[in-house]
């Protein structure tokens, strides 16, 4: 039997799936054991409750969802006194996802956050739909050096850095993170999208825009984590169109240690047991016996083709 | 043609006879077989599906979540919810009452006899009848009617009378109206096409009811207009409601925050998570839609 | 029966329907009327003949294609001796798609280009496969306003510039093209990617990387179009998942005023043809009888939502 | 179940009897429907569709791009090629013989009598036989031979012979006996299980028919090692050749350069389409795969 367990620095995983922030909650209990996840990701908190964005919040497209929920919630102090003790019931490490608008009151908040039952910050640097005028600093990598300097000052927890796809050089984004002293890299938050009804000539959404939701992303991201595991020495979590144990399998490949959930949970509300357990025999079938030995296994030195060889320079 | 499964998907269901590995579990994912799949008039079709015992502790006004089969090879991405119509624990199966609206529903019409259907469910918060009542009334039109129907079951358990006032465009697409009298409520039918649905006779018929004290609580959905009456005439006369409320959902369970909706608690707005909290709620709370 | 013509600049197009670059050539006369389309677009040519890139060329992902061709063809030269003439027995616009890797060069060419039957020079800046260290100038700002600038110094043929959704800050760079002379932006080429085959742990493209195509992106691409025409005056060419009629709509709706295909022709040879006739059925059941009205017609100054108002700012 | 077509899409395709408002069509878009489609042995099956009248000039060696419905209630996002088996001109039919691989063939097993089937062609440039040749020889082995199949009738009408050296697996499995002999083609069947498919054997075979002067040009498809031996020979004893070749595709006419290979001219390199100049080329000049 495989050995499916991962570090993250140094949290231990027993595996390396986990759900993707915003797309799970202590509820998901009634539907799964959670005491079988690789991690437990609560929904991105802020300082202030917060309503969220108005409805409709989601809306289907030809091949994937478009949603914009605009972070709701109680505000810290209730996820502190009532949302992580809900979560501190079970054994798998409990990530707490927090944004902000301001590097401050971020690095603040993670200051306040690093409660016993808290074992990682994940800086939701990221959320596309948060305000257009604050809070994506993962769209640049000055903004994003400081805003992890500044968290890195506040907490000694594990702090983990999601990054954005709608940025063009994630490259330099992640390296800034890393260099600012980020423990891993989440790859990434959703897509920044638009849909407009062509019946009433309005956006489908309250929010207007929204993050683009689909298995068809994942030639993207996975594009991005194959890009940044080069470049840092940091332990990547792939995030985006993970719905069976072989992209979990793809994403190690490219260079990820861990991956994120979300639609496939929606989709299938026990996908992310069935994806552990479909990762096991898959690994077993192959007698692969740790799964770290899949991390950056891409063979990508060795190409095989069947024309020309140096066929892009010309004849 | 059956379709094979998406193998881009994965799950661990429930199919019929499984062992359940995660007895704590209070909501399930289900492979269903469809016993039937039959149009019940015009507009609504009735599909009976087999499913392991967890799924039957569902009771009225909860809601499975359904993964549609594609009606045309692409993929339906999300599931549609639906209200449970009717438990039948003897034959261990539930059943629904639907309308072909779009792609999900378009789908779910073509599931044959013997066909798999993957249900997630029960969830959410349903009707709730508190001891006091004796008799109720319940008001729906539309599909909102395959909501309330189990409420009679349930009514019908525990002794309370109930007035069913079913309101339709016309006489053919009228339904529940068997199920309703066969379980011994009273019905009413009320039609657009001969004026009876209209706002002031529904109130007569109701403000009837209160007279002859058969109205201890109403219980409504699928129609705005039904809501804001029964608001009007529960404040009137302290009568309590439950409404069933829609609204687009994700994940059905509380997790994403996708279905709020607005409610109004001591002069307070809140948003409220149709498929949690809801989808029954006090029908004076509720700000309509 | 409605007007389907549009302006770009001075060119007028009978209906907003187009092929998109790589993904055409006057070969699809063998199976459809290629004097219907709004105008016709041939493939990326470069200076030197050029092979493209090692086969595999095409994979399918879960919910699209990733493709990686590399620009083949047999240099400016033949092009114009040869390619051009096969399009001009077509009365549509003929717009030639041009790539280089310098911007000395790629002026050049655009000069060299500018022959009697070409009508339009569309600068390629996009390439997402040509080479990974030059080519792909829509990355950044400042290149695109230098290319776009060098370009513009050397012909006068009406300039198009087709940008990359890869880039992070698209309005940036849409203001530099136009800044530097742009007569209308083309949006957008195809979006990096990578797929890693789980059976033998090799990308599934002999150039490893490849773009994306899938409906599933048009979410994004429209967001893009719709951010850039609130910020530029040139009119917008549309590209990305256009499958139907709907979707020419949507981008109009957005502030298109014309569209490219490519995915939607490849799944059905007659998609073309089919996409005019029914957005001219579309526009004639909603009594419009310009298709212009449509160009940036989204309602999105008056959201119509059933929740809190303000939600977004917090209770 | 019969899908719905998929309302993404949009096409001006033909259906048999449609009027041709663009007579100047070499290559169509056709909504077919299939008259049958069943196995023919352990691995293969055969496909027929009555088909728009233009989409009966195929000819040997061209091919058609196929529209494969959804097996799974997933989008096939892309056609799938397949050589044209045979063409039948009264029953208005063109035939395919295949081979069930993966998602695109598995969707396409499960047509059934009477559903439309999307296909675009006829497509590339097929087998041509010159007047010289009086005697040819055919190799193929698996789906190759639905690509040589139609080869044998173009050879009976024009009065050539034909001998079919049909390699498989094991008997069960080999393919067109009976529609090359039926044509009047000898057959020579050889097979890995009694150790005949050998090439020293094949070899043999073919100085044989050489010998016998019945070996005019070679034609093969399915098998690079037959492709090997048959470019020996034929250089060894000047016998002209002509190989179909597969590729990826994407468009399937021209315009994609998905579909390259690469092929030796004059000692020179070159990368060709296997959809347009192919996907029949010139033996001599293949480099294989
Ligand atoms: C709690 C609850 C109970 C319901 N019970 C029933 C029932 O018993 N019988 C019945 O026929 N219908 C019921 N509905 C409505 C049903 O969910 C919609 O008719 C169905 O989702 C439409 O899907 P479609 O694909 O056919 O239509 P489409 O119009 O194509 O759906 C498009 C999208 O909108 C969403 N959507 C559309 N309408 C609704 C809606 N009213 N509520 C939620 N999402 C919607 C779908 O999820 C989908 O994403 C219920 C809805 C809710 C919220
Ligand atoms: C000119 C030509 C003629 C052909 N004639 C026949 C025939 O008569 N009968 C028959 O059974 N098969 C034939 N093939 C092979 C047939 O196209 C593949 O078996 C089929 O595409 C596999 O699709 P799939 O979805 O079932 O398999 P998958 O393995 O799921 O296909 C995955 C992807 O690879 C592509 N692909 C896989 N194999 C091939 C291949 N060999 N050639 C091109 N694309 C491929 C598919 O298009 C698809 O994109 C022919 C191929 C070519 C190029
Ligand atoms: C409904 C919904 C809510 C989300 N909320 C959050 C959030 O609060 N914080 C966050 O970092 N990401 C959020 N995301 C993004 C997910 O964490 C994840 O990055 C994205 O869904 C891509 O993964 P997937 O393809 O597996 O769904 C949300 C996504 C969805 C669909
Ligand atoms: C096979 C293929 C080849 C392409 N070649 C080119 C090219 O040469 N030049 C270019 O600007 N874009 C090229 N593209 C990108 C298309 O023009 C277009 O931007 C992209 O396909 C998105 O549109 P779609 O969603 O309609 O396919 C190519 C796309 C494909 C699929
Ligand atoms: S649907 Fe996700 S919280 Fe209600
Ligand atoms: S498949 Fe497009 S050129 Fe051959």
């Amino acid at each position: 039997m495989v050995d499916l367990s991962v570090k993250i620095g140094d949290i231990t995983l027993q595996n390396p799936v986990q759900p993707a922030s915003g797309a799970f909650s202590w509820e998901y209990n009634d539907v799964i054991d959670l005491n079988r996840l690789g991690a437990l990701v609560a929904k991105t908190i802020c300082r202030e409750p917060r309503l969220g964005n108005p409805t409709p919040r989601m809306a289907e497209t030809e091949a994937g969802i478009i949603q914009s929920i605009g972070l709701p919630g109680k505000g810290i102090d209730y996820f502190i006194a009532h949302i992580v003790p809900e979560y501190a019931k079970f054994t798998p490490p409990l990530v707490v996802s927090v944004s902000s608008e301001t590097i401050e009151d971020f690095a603040a908040l993670a200051e306040e956050l690093s409660v016993p039952d808290v074992d990682v910050i994940e800086a939701n640097i990221s959320c596309p739909t948060r305000n257009s005028t604050g809070g994506n600093f993962a769209m640049h990598e000055d903004y994003t050096r400081d805003c992890i300097k500044a968290i890195r000052a506040k907490t000694k927890k594990p702090l983990w850095v999601k990054l954005s796809p709608n940025a063009g050089d994630i490259v330099s984004i992640a390296k800034a993170a890393e260099a600012a002293g980020a423990d891993a890299l989440v790859i990434a938050n959703t897509f920044l999208s638009l849909k407009i009804r062509t019946d009433n000539f309005r956006p489908a959404l309250g929010n207007k825009f929204g993050g683009l939701v689909s298995p068809a992303l994942k030639p993207i991201v996975l594009r991005m984590v194959y890009q940044v595991a080069k470049q840092v020495k940091i332990p990547i979590i792939g995030i985006g169109g993970v719905t069976k144990a072989e992209d979990v399998v793809e994403y190690m490949l490219a260079g990820a240690s861990a991956v994120g959930i979300g639609y496939a949970g929606f989709r299938n509300p026990t996908a992310l047991i069935s994806i552990i357990d479909d990762l096991a025999a898959w690994c077993d079938e192959r007698g692969i016996t740790k799964v770290t030995e899949l991390i950056g296994a891409v063979r990508d030195q060795d190409m095989e083709t069947d024309t020309l060889a140096a066929a892009s320079v010309g004849v | 043609m059956t379709l094979d499964p998406n193998h881009n998907y994965s799950n661990a269901a429930l199919r019929i006879g499984d062992v359940d590995r995660y007895p704590r579990r209070r909501v399930g994912e289900f492979i269903g077989i469809v016993a039937s799949n039959a149009g019940v008039n015009d507009e609504y079709r009735h599909i009976v599906v087999k499913v392991h015992e967890q799924a039957l502790k569902a009771y009225a006004g909860q809601m499975f979540h359904l993964l549609c089969p594609s009606p045309d090879g692409a993929e339906v991405w999300m599931r549609r919810p639906m209200s449970v119509y009717r438990v039948d624990k003897a034959a261990g199966a539930v059943e629904f009452l639907y309308k072909i609206e779009g792609r999900g529903t378009r789908g779910m019409g073509k599931l044959q006899p013997g066909d798999e259907f993957n249900i997630a469910g029960p969830l959410g918060a349903g009707f709730k009848l508190e001891p006091a009542w004796k008799n109720i009334v319940v008001l729906g039109r539309g599909v909102g009617l395959a909501t309330l129907a189990p409420l009679s079951q349930l009514a019908a358990e525990q002794g309370v009378g109930v007035t069913a006032i079913l309101s339709a465009r016309h006489q053919g697409v009228v339904m529940s109206k068997a199920l309703f009298e066969e379980l011994g409520a009273r019905t009413v039918t009320v039609l657009d096409s001969d004026g009876t649905s209209a706002v002031e006779n529904v109130e007569r018929v109701i403000e009837e009811l209160i007279a002859a004290r058969k109205a201890d609580a109403f219980f409504t959905c699928g129609s705005n207009r039904l809501l804001k009456l029964t608001q009007r005439l529960g404040k009137k006369h302290n009568i309590p409601g439950q409404v069933a409320m829609e609204q687009i959902m994700v994940c059905g369970f509380g997790a994403c925050y996708v279905c709020m909706r607005t409610f109004e608690v001591d002069g307070k707005r809140v948003l409220r998570r149709v498929c949690r909290e809801g989808p029954v709620f006090n029908m004076q709370e509720a700000v309509g839609w």
